[in-house]
């Protein structure tokens, strides 16, 4: 398939780039935290200085005013180059750019949007304990004191929270009608008195979240987003910010990745095995065909048309056929990926497969569990009746 | 894609989703009278000169309806003629364009040459022989038209449990190749073998998906409309969750094979892994629709059953998903 | 492991006779229905002669009071040799004979009992159109006039009702109050006028259900079984009377038929393919799995142990077990199963794997379907909580 | 039955559920005490003389806490001895049943033996090395037990991402073997090999099962207790099914545990398949727990995780389900 002829050069342009820049050694440079962050802003100060690094923002910050069929381009090679994915920036360059860029004052967006690009750096302060797939439940107090709102609660899940200067914080301003017109949206302070952060001890033995505990921390007003108790919608926007750019980065990126199962088949001496060529063929043909859907996604996008659903489609199939890519992996290592290897933060083709699988769950629990969006899929595609309501014992 | 629609379009209206496995003479008239026949046929042909998205669309809508017309051999037995350069082939390429019937049948037929080189031997799994002037078959010395009246030729039914479609065994006992039917020579046969197989799989590929979204479609419809334990079946999680399932798998395969539609230069064994996933999607989704219709869905009565046999001889024609899957295996292996 | 020594002892009387008696050509004397009726006719007497044909019939029937680790033996056998299923007699020796002796008076025990060994044969009216897994919902009606009750409705899913002398009826008498409350446990002659069978033609074509049509039809009031109005607890025993042989039975003759599998492998030459060998090696050890939790549950049962939901577990298994098998003799078949071939009436093991696979649906749908099972195991056993009530749009 | 219903409630008792993963040394001398090493030693030779039900018994309930003594290498090891006839067996014997640990090695071994008979290479995995007296290992000449203190022997551990067990690399540099410590010849070795392997494969099966069935405990508690949308999860139906499916797995995978258990007679792959069913049922579990605790599953403060990287480890021990099932396969083809 050939892009229109412009794409084809921005395509050039952006190999060109990382043919001359793009860390060659980044997972053995990104083994520790400290490590992961330099070499985090590293590489995210020298795609703000190349301008590929905030191609969906408007045109008036330099390397902004990209079409989506550019910014796929951008991404495309970003992930053929298996350069390090943009982890500590993310939230900030997306969810915090949408959130303040669609719903925020001028001020607020004066303040905070050229400090992204000099590193500042988000998190989001949205799940909570007891408010996972079920967000609006959230239990975070904010009361509001004279200029003042004065914040309790816990957060959880919440992205490199450790690293983040500020957060998108949702909280709860009302107790009074339905959970989602309670909630405001407040923009934090991560060094302001009463914030204290704890990474997660994963699984795999990364930190890549944070609880985050709120201790009658104060948020001035004035850096409320949108009206108190409408901070649902903004919200919406938040999550809203990124439509299908990661997921294909990350297809693309597993694509790449194959080369590890290939590898494996090779060093186990199976070349000759018709059941794993079999299934090294299944799995081929399944990452590909994430590929075209992720792709497909996006081409829709660029011309305008998305349905309902449809983000929840290629998110349960990225998540399957990454579980699938794992435990390949798994199966075909033996024993060998049972010992601790030494992962890259934050990286999902860590060449050690029991880490690579555990990682594979992020994807079917986080973000809109797998079950959730099967609901979405089930009620709002196909028209099914929701579940009945809770029957009380 | 407005040419894509108007197909589509015209697609449902002549063969309407209501009306599942149409009467397979009157469809062939049809087909032949709306020009499906020669979509890909080359306008200074004759033909409407479409390309793969338009052929594809139709092969999805044909799917979709469980016809009973032999469209993709047709088509491909026409695409045959046309790149041989037989003397006759011009006319061959009319009557085919037409309505004349001359299926491309792609596996190797179990045929042995006796010494004064007639054939004998069984090329099985024809679709629709009866109907048809002749098969392109592949013979010791390359693929040639074996018409169906030739003397040492005989045509016999086997029934098959997919009620949608006819194969027949055509026998040759002493047959002699006719020179003049030819269409390619022993070593142009794999060439052509390949640029058709890459078609045929295509073709399949959207017969699976247009009859997967149709039983996808008419197991929803069935769930909102049942009631067991007071509510619809739709409503239990647990079923609405596999729904879920099988609109998604499908949606994947439609996106793999819309991306091999596409892609000129994709190799073969691109297109039958396109083609390998939609024939298990397709599977799956029957197998699934089976479940969800429970005891309605075991009766012959009921239509959900005949997606399902499509489905299970679909999953075997042009290569079953275990030579194939190896195949892209194997390719996959050497090429990272 | 070995049995008790008079158990041994009645291994080889069975053995023997059936080394003696039972039938080699039945598949291929069992293809119309005429066949099958007359093979199922022979069979079901020579076993009613040589006492293994009611086995958990009281001892006062000849063959009768054997125990259930008797009866474990003599079911075992019958599989080993593979013997015809004794389908026509089932409903009779099972359902019938349960309901009767359990729930009915000694005037109907003395009137129906000895009919059945004399080869009066039985069907189920149970289910209906609208009440499948939700039996309780069934509609037929009957109204009292005198001493008649006038019975109007339709039943589904009868096994061999064609072929019937008799019926086990569930009707509704009574619309008020819960809905198990109104039903009521009739006795019915399949001769009497305005009954009409229809048999279901199936999708492998086969003919082993039937539907019933009941117009205006009248049946005396002593042929109800229990009061009016508690028909649901005597349903309770005719559904309870098989508890684990005929699954045992059909574990065992499963796991006999994977020489059919075998031969496929051998015939495809995929003696050397090793993704074959661990496909069918993982389908041996799982119906090896299937017998092993039959035998247990049945063990169990003899040694007075049998927990809710144990009869869910050995369903289930079997049904997937009996699907992988199919599935894997299709698959191995290839395009050579898509053609039909002649098929044995009622036959799980005929040979054509597309007419195996498509009856395998009928273990995963009939006689509560896969995922009522499910929700068996998950309420009863595990204690889950049951559905909330339903919404009401 | 009667006793081996005792010995799970004392097991329950010294190890209870709610302690996961106690403290390995505290463990050993308990299991020590409780006479464990000893379940399967002849009362003659100083032992409880139970059979192969009591010895799975315990191994399951071993399972269940994720134990991390090493008992069943333990029990193997003195059983290698038992059944050798080497000189010094009766206090070998002694020592082991008293509480000195000698595991059985059961893969073979990367050695090389050089001119002077010396050998030299890895026993590659082998549990707990750090606390054992020797390893019982299969050398070129027949299986022996390697002294860990003698010269040209050492031992590394290398990590591994279940917790609560402890692999080690017994290294051997210019190792010279001492032969009043060969257990069997070359050629006995693979008979002992055999017995002791099938009782592998049922230890494990147990350690599999008690396990998995500790993670669907935890799994279906946290979803009654866990509440989203303003109920238990629990009360989801999708969800209610896969813990009805993980339930029903279990079950089967136990009922042909004990079926292997009572069977003296079957072969080493009945065994196997014991295991590979029970090591797969158990990821199969583990992997749904974890799902199924959402966010919690993935943070190392709750234990489901703990289940879930034993059962990986537990599906690589003493050969994987791709081997054995290949050979399940291999042997069930030949016999039918």
């Amino acid at each position: 398939m050939t892009d229109k002829p412009d794409l084809d050069a921005l395509r050039s342009e952006v190999r060109a780039f990382l043919a001359a820049e793009a860390p060659a050694d980044w997972r053995d440079t990104s083994r520790t935290q400290e490590d992961f962050v330099r070499t985090q802003r590293d590489w995210f100060g020298k795609l703000v200085k190349a301008g590929y690094a905030i191609p969906h923002w408007p045109a008036a910050f330099p390397g902004g005013g990209r079409s989506l069929a550019e910014q796929k381009v951008i991404y495309e090679e970003l992930a053929k180059a298996d350069c390090p994915r943009l982890l500590l920036s993310f939230v900030s360059t997306y969810h915090a750019f949408a959130t303040l860029h669609e719903c925020a004052s001028t001020e607020q967006q004066e303040r905070y949007l050229p400090r992204i690009l000099e590193g500042e750096t988000w998190c989001q302060g949205f799940s909570e304990p007891g408010a996972g797939s079920d967000l609006a439940a959230i239990k975070t107090r904010a009361e509001r004191k004279g200029d003042i709102y004065v914040v309790n609660g816990q957060k959880v899940w919440s992205t490199m929270a450790q690293f983040a200067d500020k957060c998108l914080l949702l909280v709860r301003t009302s107790s009074d009608g339905p959970k989602q017109a309670g909630i405001t949206y407040l923009l934090m302070d991560m060094q302001a008195p009463g914030v204290t952060v704890r990474p997660i001890h994963q699984i795999q033995g990364d930190e890549e979240f944070a609880e985050i505990f709120l201790d009658n921390v104060e948020i001035p007003v004035s850096e409320r987003v949108g009206e108190e108790g409408k901070g649902w919608a903004v919200a919406q926007a938040t999550l809203a910010s990124e439509r299908g750019l990661t997921l294909m980065e990350l297809s693309y990126r597993m694509r790449g990745a194959l080369s590890r199962v290939a590898e494996l088949i090779r060093d186990h001496e199976h070349e000759e095995d018709r059941g794993v060529l079999r299934d090294f063929g299944h799995l081929v043909t399944q990452v590909d065909a994430v590929c075209a859907i992720a792709d497909q996604f996006l081409d829709n996008r660029i011309n305008g048309i998305e349905r309902v659903g449809d983000a929840s489609i290629v998110k349960n199939s990225y998540s399957r056929a990454l579980r699938a890519y794992s435990k390949l992996g798994l199966r075909l290592g033996g024993v060998d990926e049972q010992y601790i290897a030494p992962i890259t933060f934050g990286d999902l083709n860590t060449g050690n497969w029991m880490a690579d699988f555990m990682n594979s769950y992020a994807w079917t629990i986080a973000g809109g569990s797998e079950e959730v969006q099967r609901n979405i899929i089930a009620e709002r595609m196909l028209d099914m009746p929701r579940e009945p309501k809770a029957w009380v014992a | 894609m407005i040419e894509l629609n108007e197909l589509t379009d015209a697609a449902q209206k002549a063969f309407p989703a209501e009306a599942l496995s149409p009467g397979r003479d009157d469809s062939w008239r049809l087909v032949t009278e709306m020009g499906w026949l020669i979509v890909r046929l080359p306008e200074d042909a004759g033909g409407l000169g479409l390309g793969r998205e338009a052929s594809t669309a139709i092969h999805f809508e044909m799917g979709r309806v469980l016809a009973t017309t032999p469209l993709i051999p047709a088509q491909l037995g026409l695409q045959a003629v046309l790149a041989s350069s037989m003397a006759g082939r011009s006319e061959w390429v009319e009557r085919l364009a037409g309505g004349a019937y001359a299926p491309l049948h792609l596996l190797p037929a179990a045929l042995e040459a006796a010494g004064d080189g007639t054939l004998s031997g069984t090329i099985g799994g024809v679709f629709d022989a009866d109907m048809a002037a002749a098969v392109v078959a592949k013979l010791p010395g390359g693929y040639a038209l074996v018409p169906v009246n030739a003397a040492g030729v005989t045509v016999h039914e086997r029934p098959i449990w997919d009620a949608s479609r006819r194969l027949f065994d055509v026998v040759l006992d002493g047959y002699e190749a006719d020179p003049a039917l030819m269409l390619t020579d022993a070593a142009g046969a794999s060439a052509l073998h390949d640029t058709l197989a890459c078609e045929a799989h295509l073709g399949l590929a959207a017969d699976c998906l247009g009859a997967a979204n149709a039983a996808l479609d008419l197991t929803v419809e069935y769930m909102k409309m049942r009631r067991q334990f007071d509510r619809p079946i739709a409503m239990f999680q647990a079923l609405k969750h596999r729904a879920a399932d099988m609109k998604t798998q499908v949606a994947v395969a439609e996106a793999l094979l819309w991306s091999g539609v596409r892609d000129a230069q994709a190799p073969v064994t691109a297109s039958a892994a396109a083609k390998t996933l939609a024939a298990e999607v397709f599977a799956f989704v029957t197998e699934e629709a089976i479940q969800l219709h429970g005891g309605i869905g075991l009766t012959e009565e009921h239509p959900i059953h005949r997606f399902m046999k499509r489905a299970m001889l679909n999953l075997q024609l042009c290569g079953s998903p275990d030579l194939w899957n190896e195949r892209v295996g194997r390719e996959a292996l050497a090429l990272r």
